[in-house]
């Protein structure tokens, strides 16, 4: 079948795009013709994606499979380079699958002004980006998917978000949550991307310095490694800076991370879901595609920074969600300090470290995704997300209540759940960075990290206490709350099974990454690199 | 001397002429209520004037007369088929725009297409003499256009200050081009350009190209040069403000690109710094004052500035840079054929609007998603495309811009990307408010227009085709890059 | 599935266990399947999936037993490993995450320990929770913390043991806070959870260290590496075995993290008999004997801190329990006391004695709570002032709680007194005096909280308000069989005698303990017994049935201490307001500030100057062109002009001079002055 | 050349006469208070000028000026000011205020103007004189070589004539129209 | 006679102009300023031709094109006033300061 080998990759990305059109001739009015073809289409999206899993070879996974490679912008040197290797299949997986979710949660849950079509339409188009950008081997390519995500994300969080007016420092006039979240989240992430573009088009020329100018990125990972000074110095420097902030913006990092919350708060939960599931995954996988192997010598340089910045999202993210009221604005933040557990494994620079912000994405993808699930759900029921008025929802809603208690131990990373492999290979990773980092450095970052697990563990807890436990309060007396639906049950069920799988057999992700990985860190920075002092010599 | 004259090299321009003579003839027998019969004439010239153009890229040789004064290349075919587009584009915005109103049809589109055949014209000019009256042809109807709406104090105002303006650009521009005759003596470009390099640096030269500079700045309405945009392009007719911001702008970006590119390359220790400083002053002072406006076209307006900076940037960097000016060249040619295309649209979208809101305030446009779905879809593509959001063509207008800037290297060609970079945001601002309004505020319980106003045929047709081409170039560039390599070729010729 | 060969196994006298051993691994699995077919069908069936949860624990006790006889009379040498993930580590060298079970004289006897337990409480449970809320839920957790703990014991690597370490940790929580519709509940199981969390942070790193600088997770290799004296580990050994004690301190709630075990009182008696006395607390125990030849060798330097901490933990907790009111908080400082006893007689090198204590402990400690439930479930109080005299309305839940508690206070011949005094004479043949004495002096206040709890309780006079009975079968039988195990557990080491229970727990994997011989230690043996004893009579003599109330007799009998002790050394004062307060408090609301106003801040703020700047270019120089510049930002914005008047005010003429201005400058900058 | 020489040169005492003629009425064109006297000399500066195309021996440019400028161009002007009415007297308010300004940017200009120029042609002399230049030569350039703008500009005559009579044309009322249309199609 | 004698008034009336566009408030006066600008241009293109004698009379010919493109330019301008002059008139009799910028 080469059908699959050939057009399998390609079909998976743009199907999405497919079904938006169709959708897009359906009558507004007929809802039910537009949530089938999204659940129809999204449904083969993941599919197609198993089916590239199942016949993905996992002996090879360092290589790129399912590559397709073909003229597209010849006179700027871009080309539809697209592929699949290990690092790359988990996250397609991950994207293709929560939109099945999101879809079936979507069933009956409509946030105003409801319009199934758009919301759909608007979905469809951010999975196209999101699995285009999983799978793009071009710069150009890869730029033009990691864009494609904000048009939708802008209007999903501007039309069908939060409508409370919220006075903005700094300005005079009050403004809708909505307003305010969608714009920073677009002029946030554009501002990033502008530098990263220039990034980009910095690496194209620069690689004419040592054969043809190229975008594209296999071919760039192998120029680094071959010509180890091309990227290197204060050019190297300047272009990691100008990739670090197109990408720091989207994971995010500390400081550039305040959009995340305002976003997050406002967004519908199908919004929050993908966002954090997936559109925060696209800056981090964004620095182990592109910025590490084709930068690795300035990496090294900016390593340090990266990792310190990064456990002070750690810390700051976890002190800044006990501050919080709103349930989603709380776990905004959580997300800020578990993308720094990602970040911190990444600044490593080791196997260990890549392989855990790996299995950190996948893992917060599912856990902080069905967390913003049930903070949805739960708005919708108590019309209020409001810590202080919530409580005692064990007792009104108590499967909701129990899965939420689940996935509060799995995001606080209670080992043997998902959440725990990514933070306990990030400090695995960090006792040793590569060789030439400085030791001492990440050690302390190290202690602070596992400081953070306490504060993580201390804020979940604490939004658990406030929200599940307790009796209610009188506020609710009387009222009749539905438990847990079909549509809810079936969009987190996966979820729940696959917390646990991955939890228990993390050998799921890594079994495709490791290869991968390895190769990556063999070729950027030296094979037999890195810990050094081991078995005593 | 005896010069041979390629009658097929001068098809286009001799159809636009057999056309606009005969809207001039057509509209004298014409009663008032069929007076349409000159847009639709109108309509079928500039499609014809196509045909000969396809003959001549199909064709291929460069075809030069009148002492290389007049040349009909590959480069001045793609810019003629530029213009031609837009043209087409502004005719079918036209039509029923100006049938709705009390015009003079039959006078406004002789108009309109007089100001066709000036660029068509200044595309292939190779020459001062050419050039000048190539983009006077293409520059003085609008004078007159822009007041068409003769009963409206803002026309006339916009008529009056566009041309006050106009003339003193274009006497800027004739003492500048005096001078450069003086000091070498010649018209031609290619002449032009040895004597300039035997030159050698000369403060003489360095005022007129500047002086001229100046003069092409006006029509690209560049900061300091821009004064006339806003006020004009609010008080004329919406599509002679589409065409003032697309044809005219594109019209003086050639005219200011082929003497700078053909004739004085050799000068450009003088016109690049300035190039610089226009191109930095246009993005940001154009951005500034349209986060500020609530006129949708004022916006537009202050918009175009902005992206004539943008335009502006990789010939500025590359100049200044000493680098090669073709890709430079070849960018600059890009952006203006897909800012061509998505400003069109968005003024189609303009137009199609005002009538169901009957107001050209931003605020007005609210809930338009709600009602008017297919609109509002449309505005949001035009512009988040100006705003350089992929997919949408933009992206690679900004994109090119920024690789000819990193081909540049060097600090100030740096310095020039953060700011344009910076800009881009800015930008973002002020086109998502559009969209904001559009989808995301509720629509207000009346309007002054009518809501379910229809949009006429040819205005869904305007609309279409630049929307097709909008996506299309947005998700294959390599369409566009046709303007590049054709450019490349104006570098190839000299 | 691979079975690892023992490189280290003393092989004399052990056999690999057979099948036996090799699918040891269903009693780890049981558990778990137990929990989700309790959480899926519990509720439909009569009894609420308590059946389901006894019955997988009989299976996994009579593995367990199965398993023990075995290696009571061959001996068993066995590791299993399954690998779950496998991964760079640096150096083209891979290492692997693994599930797996260890079966050795360790971990058989902690098997036991635990199934046995386990399945006396969930039994009793059946009795105790009947008619209470979430009787599923409560099974379930328990088949979770079943599962967990006996992932834990049977972890042949130190992944694993942190999984299981923190599984515990989670059933925990969620049992202690059972009543959670009580604020006070939940919040003490999150105090459980977060100290324990702490405690982890130190498992977590030791486990890092090791790992890395050993290069696998692998228990048996790292001992191995510990034994040859590899360098590297060498390096690190003492700091990493520190920052594992640190995490077993929290689990066996050494000072000064015992904080949390009081407060899990507030979870269902049977919750304290089995996971905060007889096994979940011993796991911190367990870590250091698992780890013992590391702890004996290379991180020999840290033993001293072991035995410090245990030392202190054995002298405060006994004190503390001497004041208490709550018959189940006398308990958990008892607990928090003989788990020093355990954590120091390890600490001194004596791994038989302090897993003897665990055996015997278990044992009468479950007895105990058990027993102090069956009087809670009588009298609907946890408050001693709200007994007394209930001797003869609970007649067997009396005998049986007097056994524990002469066990307890080390009365021979019940177990607690050989276990005790094993502990006692490891004390004196390592040399550590003043421990020895410390010990000995505790011995005393063992036996005589304990009894002051026995006469409280069960004499005098009843002074309640509930109609005390007797409660059912199913739960004093439970009574009875540990009761047995009380009596009987300390026969299985008698110095000189019988000496089985070494021979149990040596890991042959690794090394032959060659702990500290305790041996038959006349020097220890007296001064334990006479202090025991002493205790008994002391607290006969102070709260004998016709005393006056309790309270008024502790101030008497304590002066100096009583605030202190009431107060539990203000040590939840210091973490509350010490360390949670400001975190949750100003901490957490400054960062909350600066997120909001400085970082958000700066964003908003470039915002609005981008804005100002964009009114000061629109408004006063795009508008006002020559003049705006010269009189600077001007309020009046054209709005207000008509055309007309706009017409009139010379505008076309600033812009016209802008124009030239602006070439002007162009000519200036570029022409004149380069 | 010395100032002697230049002085010497009879041409250069037409010259000034002219060049004196030119700026003196061109300075008035600016500073006259009357829109008509402005016009009016506007005709004297054109005419000064088309002297010294004659003395650079450019008859045919002189008379072009004289017919186009002076013949049609000052009459449209004139009629412009006629019949827009605008005020034939002395205007009191004829300037903007700020006079000053205005003569300082202008000033600026002429300095960068005259510097530039003479530091390229300070020194070219003018050789060639009285010869008188072919009308045929320019005839055939024209018709030759710039025949294209020159076909061009004929359009741009074209526009402007037709677009500013569109303009300035008197609009009829509709009521007007509708009547004109209803003889024209009676007819 | 030199070139710069020319050159020099060329630029003066040139700056008269300017300097009369920048000051004038009637439009008509406005438009005899930028008249005296183009004739700048034409003093400088016809003298320029005298020194270059191109073969074309390239200089001349400029010249006369300028004239020509002035001209029509007038007439554009003229109409505009006009245009204007219309509406105010039907709009406001008494102002006479009509075109005014």
């Amino acid at each position: 079948m080469d059908l699959i080998n050939d057009w399998g990759l390609t079909v998976t990305v743009f199907l999405p795009l497919v079904g938006a059109l169709l959708i897009g001739l359906v009558p507004k009015a007929n809802e039910m013709a537009a949530k089938s073809i999204a659940l129809v289409i999204s449904v083969l999206t993941f599919l197609l994606s198993a089916v590239l899993a199942a016949r993905f070879d996992f002996g090879r996974s360092d290589q790129y499979q399912f590559s397709v490679d073909t003229t597209w912008i010849e006179s700027i040197g871009a080309r539809y380079h697209v592929g699949l290797d290990g690092i790359s299949l988990p996250m397609l997986l991950l994207s293709t699958f929560i939109v099945v979710l999101c879809v079936i949660y979507s069933w009956n849950h409509w946030e105003e002004p409801r319009n199934p079509k758009g919301f759909l339409l608007l979905m469809l188009i951010l999975a196209t980006g999101m699995n285009g950008t999983f799978v793009a081997l071009d710069l150009v390519l890869f730029f033009i998917f990691f864009e494609l995500v904000l048009l939708p994300m802008y209007f999903l969080i501007g039309i069908w978000g939060d409508k409370t007016p919220r006075r903005i420092p700094g300005f005079a006039r009050e403004s809708e949550t909505r307003l305010y979240a969608a714009i920073k989240f677009f002029l946030f992430t554009l501002f990033g991307s502008a530098f990263m573009l220039l990034g980009f088009l910095s690496l194209y020329f620069k690689s004419g310095e040592a054969g043809a100018k190229t975008f594209d990125i296999p071919a760039l990972t192998e120029l680094a490694s071959t010509n180890p000074g091309l990227f290197a110095g204060r050019y190297g420097w300047l272009v990691f800076g100008a990739l670090f902030l197109g990408f720091a913006v989207k994971v995010p990092m500390w400081p550039l991370h305040t959009w995340l919350p305002d976003a997050h708060t406002a967004a519908p939960t199908v919004g929050s879901v993908l966002l954090a599931a997936i559109l925060l995954k696209l800056g981090s996988y964004g620095f182990i595609r592109i910025a590490l192997p084709i930068l690795p010598e300035p990496a090294h340089t900016w390593a340090p920074a990266i990792g310190v910045l990064a456990v002070i999202g750690i810390i700051y993210g976890s002190l800044a969600c006990l501050a919080q009221t709103d349930m989603k604005r709380l776990i905004a933040f959580s997300s800020v300090g578990h993308m720094g557990f990602v970040m911190l494994g990444i600044a490593t620079l080791t196997e260990v470290g890549i392989n855990a912000a790996i299995i950190g994405m996948v893992a917060h993808g599912l856990i902080t995704g069905l967390l913003f699930f049930l903070a949805g759900s739960m708005a919708h029921r108590y019309h209020t997300r409001d810590m202080s008025r919530l409580g005692g929802n064990q007792k009104l809603i108590p499967i909701l209540g129990g899965i939420l208690g689940f996935t509060v131990m799995a995001s606080l990373g209670l080992p043997g759940l998902a959440g725990f492999w990514g933070e306990f290979m990030s400090l695995l990773g960090s006792y040793n960075p590569l060789e030439s980092l400085s030791t001492d450095l990440f050690r302390v970052l190290m202690v602070f990290g596992a400081i953070g697990t306490v504060l993580t563990a201390g804020y979940m807890l604490w939004m658990l206490q406030r929200v599940n436990l307790g009796e209610p309060s009188e506020e609710w007396l009387g009222h009749e709350f539905h438990d847990v639906d079909r549509y809810e049950l079936a969009a987190w069920l996966p979820l729940i099974i696959l917390i646990v799988a991955v939890g228990v057999y993390p050998h799921l992700v890594l079994g495709a990454t490791s290869d991968a990985v390895t190769t990556l860190v063999d070729n950027a920075f030296g094979p037999g690199s890195a810990v050094q002092a081991v078995l005593g010599g | 001397m005896s010069y041979q004259i390629d009658y097929l090299a001068l098809a286009p321009e001799l159809v636009i002429i057999a056309t606009l003579i005969g809207v001039l003839i057509l509209d004298l027998f014409l009663p008032r209520n069929q007076k349409y019969w000159t847009a639709v004439l109108s309509v079928i010239g500039v499609s014809l004037a196509a045909v000969p153009l396809v003959l001549l890229a199909v064709d291929g040789t460069t075809r030069s007369m009148f002492d290389g004064s007049y040349v009909v290349d590959t480069f001045a075919l793609v810019l003629k088929g530029l213009f031609l587009v837009a043209g087409y584009l502004v005719l079918l915005m036209s039509v029923s725009y100006i049938e709705s109103d009390r015009y003079y049809q039959g006078e406004y589109y002789f108009l309109l297409l007089s100001s066709i055949l000036g660029s068509l014209v200044m595309a292939s000019s190779r020459d001062l003499i050419v050039l000048f009256i190539g983009l006077e042809l293409t520059t003085a109807p609008l004078f007159l256009l822009a007041g068409f709406r003769k009963g409206d104090a803002k026309s006339n105002e916009a008529s009056l200050k566009y041309y006050i303006l106009g003339v003193l650009s274009t006497a800027l521009l004739l003492f500048g081009m005096s001078l450069l005759f003086g000091l070498t003596g010649e018209v031609q470009f290619d002449a032009v350009r040895e004597k300039v390099a035997a030159l050698g640096d000369s403060p003489a030269l360095g005022v007129a190209v500047l002086l001229m500079l100046v003069g092409f700045g006006f029509k690209v309405s560049s900061v300091p040069f821009h004064f006339w945009a806003p006020d004009t392009y609010e008080g004329a007719p919406t599509p002679v403000t589409a065409y003032l911001s697309v044809n005219s702008k594109a019209a003086g970006f050639v005219a200011m690109l082929i003497v700078l590119y053909r004739a004085v390359p050799d000068a450009a220790n003088y016109w690049a710094p300035a190039l610089w400083l226009m191109a930095a002053f246009s993005m940001t002072w154009g951005n500034l004052s349209a986060l500020r406006q609530r006129n949708i076209v004022r916006l537009l307006a202050y918009s175009s500035i902005a992206q004539a900076g943008f335009m502006m940037v990789p010939f500025a960097s590359a100049a200044v840079a000493g680098a090669d000016l073709t890709e430079a060249f070849s960018a600059t040619v890009i952006y203006l054929a897909i800012y061509a295309v998505m400003n069109l649209g968005a003024f189609a979208v303009v137009i199609a609007v005002a009538r169901k809101t009957g107001t050209g305030e931003i605020d007005g446009w609210a809930g338009l998603g709600s009602y008017s779905p297919r609109l509002g879809v449309l505005a949001t593509a035009f512009f988040f495309s100006l705003a350089g959001i992929p997919p949408l063509a933009g992206w690679f207008a900004k994109f090119v811009m920024f690789r000819s800037v990193i081909i540049a290297g060097g600090v100030a060609t740096v310095v020039l990307a953060v700011i344009a970079a910076v800009n881009t945001v800015i930008a973002l601002y002020y086109y998502a408010r559009i969209t904001k309004a559009v989808w995301l505020d509720p629509a207000p319980a009346e309007a002054a227009g009518d809501r379910d106003a229809r949009t006429s045929g040819s205005l869904r047709l305007a609309l279409g085709i630049s929307a097709v081409l909008t996506l299309v170039v947005g998700i294959f560039p390599a369409i566009v890059t046709v303007f590049g390599d054709a450019s490349k070729v104006l570098g190839a010729a000299g | 599935m691979s079975t690892f060969p023992l490189t280290y196994a003393l092989q004399e006298h052990a056999g690999d266990g057979g099948a036996l051993a090799q699918y040891a691994g269903v009693m780890l699995v049981v558990p778990f399947l137990a929990f989700l077919l309790i959480i899926l069908i519990g509720k439909r069936l009569p009894r609420q999936g308590a059946e389901i949860a006894i019955g997988a624990m009989a299976i996994d006790f009579v593995y367990a037993l199965a398993l023990f006889f075995r290696n009571a009379t061959e001996g068993i040498v066995h590791e299993e490993q399954f690998e779950i993930a496998r991964f760079g580590f640096g150096g083209g060298r891979q290492v692997a995450f693994e599930w797996g079970w260890v079966v050795d004289g360790l971990s058989t006897m902690m098997f036991l320990v635990v199934t046995l337990v386990a399945l006396l409480v969930f039994i009793y449970a059946v009795g105790y929770m009947k008619g209470e809320i979430r009787v599923t839920f409560f099974f379930a957790a328990l088949c979770l913390f079943a599962g967990s703990m006996m992932l834990l014991v049977a972890a042949p690597n130190l992944v694993q043991l942190i999984v299981g370490w923190e599984g515990v940790g989670l059933a925990s929580y969620l049992l202690i806070g059972h009543y959670w519709e009580d604020r006070a509940n939940s919040s003490a199981a999150m105090k459980a959870f977060y100290v324990n969390k702490v405690a982890d942070i130190g498992l977590i790193l030791g486990t890092v260290i090791l790992a890395v600088t050993a290069g696998t997770f692998r228990i048996n290799e790292i001992l191995a590496q510990a034994e040859e004296g590899a360098a590297a580990l060498g390096a690190v050994a003492v700091v990493a075995g520190l920052l594992i004690f640190f995490g077993a301190m929290g689990k066996s709630a050494q000072f000064p993290l015992h904080v949390w075990l009081p407060d899990a009182m507030a979870g269902p008696t049977p919750v304290s008999a089995l996971m905060h006395a007889a096994t979940m607390v011993t796991a911190g125990v367990y870590l250091i004997a698992r780890m013992f030849p590391f702890y004996e060798g290379m991180a020999a330097d840290a033993r001293p801190w072991i035995l410090g901490i245990g030392t202190v933990t054995l002298v405060i907790g006994a004190m503390l329990a001497l004041v208490q009111d709550d018959i189940k908080r006398v308990l958990a400082y008892s607990t928090v006391s003989q788990l020093g006893y355990m954590v120091a007689a390890l600490g001194a090198g004596g791994y038989v004695a302090g897993l003897f204590h665990l055996w015997t402990h278990a044992f009468f400690k479950a007895l105990l709570f058990l027993a102090a439930g069956s009087v809670i479930h009588a009298v609907h109080s946890n408050n001693m002032s709200e007994m007394g005299g209930l001797r003869t309305s609970l007649p067997r839940t009396y005998w049986t709680f007097i056994v524990g508690s002469l066990a307890l206070a080390g009365i021979p011949p019940l177990a607690g007194f050989w276990s005790k005094d094993e502990i006692l004479a490891t004390f004196d043949h390592a040399g550590v005096t003043a421990v020895f004495w410390l010990g000995v002096a505790t011995a005393f206040l063992t036996a005589f909280y304990t009894f002051r709890m026995v006469l409280l309780t069960f004499h005098g006079s009843y002074k309640g308000h509930a109609h005390p009975h007797e409660s059912p079968r199913v739960m004093t039988v439970p009574l009875m069989i540990l009761a047995v195990g009380a009596i009987a557990g300390g026969f299985v080491l008698i110095p000189g005698i019988f000496s089985g229970f070494h021979h149990w727990v040596e890991v042959r994997q690794v090394f032959n303990p060659e702990e500290v011989e305790a041996g038959f230690d006349l020097a220890a043996l007296i001064p334990g017994l006479i202090a025991a004893v002493s205790g008994v009579v002391a607290a006969w003599f102070v709260y004998s049935p016709d005393a006056e109330t309790q309270e008024a007799r502790d101030r008497v009998s304590i002066p100096g201490l009583y605030p202190l002790l009431r107060h539990k050394y203000y040590l939840d004062d210091i973490y509350w307001y010490g360390i949670v307060q400001p975190i949750k408090g100003p901490l957490a609301r400054g960062v909350n500030w600066v997120n909001q106003y400085v970082i958000d801040g700066v964003v908003n703020g470039v915002g609005a100057v981008t804005m100002a700047l964009s009114r000061f270019v629109y408004g006063a120089l795009d508008q006002k062109g020559i003049d705006g510049v010269v009189h600077g930002v001007s309020a009046a914005t054209d709005s207000a002009g008509t055309a007309l008047r706009r017409l009139q005010s010379g505008r076309v003429q600033q812009y016209a001079a802008g124009f030239v201005v602006g070439a002007l400058v162009l000519v200036l900058a570029v022409v004149v002055l380069r | 050349m010395s100032l002697s020489q230049w002085i010497g040169d009879p041409l250069n005492w037409v010259f000034l006469v002219l060049a004196l003629a030119v700026l003196l009425s061109g300075f008035r064109v600016v500073t006259s208070p009357n829109v008509v006297h402005a016009a009016l000399f506007l005709v004297a500066t054109l005419a000064a000028t088309a002297g010294f195309f004659l003395l650079l021996s450019a008859e045919f440019v002189a008379w072009v000026l004289v017919l186009v400028y002076i013949g049609a161009v000052i009459v449209l002007f004139l009629f412009g000011i006629m019949i827009t009415r605008a005020p034939t007297g002395r205007d009191t308010a004829v300037d903007h205020p700020r006079r000053l300004p205005s003569a300082l940017i202008a000033l600026a200009l002429f300095g960068v103007l005259a510097w530039s120029t003479w530091t390229a042609f300070g020194d070219t002399a003018i050789e060639a004189v009285g010869e008188g230049s072919s009308t045929e030569v320019l005839g055939e350039a024209l018709l030759g070589r710039f025949l294209i703008p020159f076909e061009v500009v004929s359009f741009l005559l074209l526009a402007a004539l037709v677009g500013g009579i569109t303009l300035a044309r008197k609009d009829q009322s509709p009521a007007e129209e509708e009547a004109a249309e209803l003889v024209r199609s009676e007819r | 006679m030199i070139l710069f004698q020319f050159l020099l008034v060329a630029a003066l009336l040139f700056s008269f102009g300017v300097y009369g566009l920048l000051v004038r408030r009637n439009a008509v006066m406005v438009l005899l300023s930028v008249e005296l600008m183009l004739n700048a241009v034409n003093i400088n293109l016809v003298a320029f031709e005298s020194v270059l004698a191109t073969s074309a009379l390239i200089g001349q010919v400029f010249a006369v094109f300028v004239i020509t493109v002035a001209a029509a330019e007038v007439g554009i301008g003229l109409a505009i006033i006009l245009m204007i002059f219309r509406n105010r008139r039907s709009a406001n009799v008494d102002d006479f300061n009509l075109m005014r910028l």
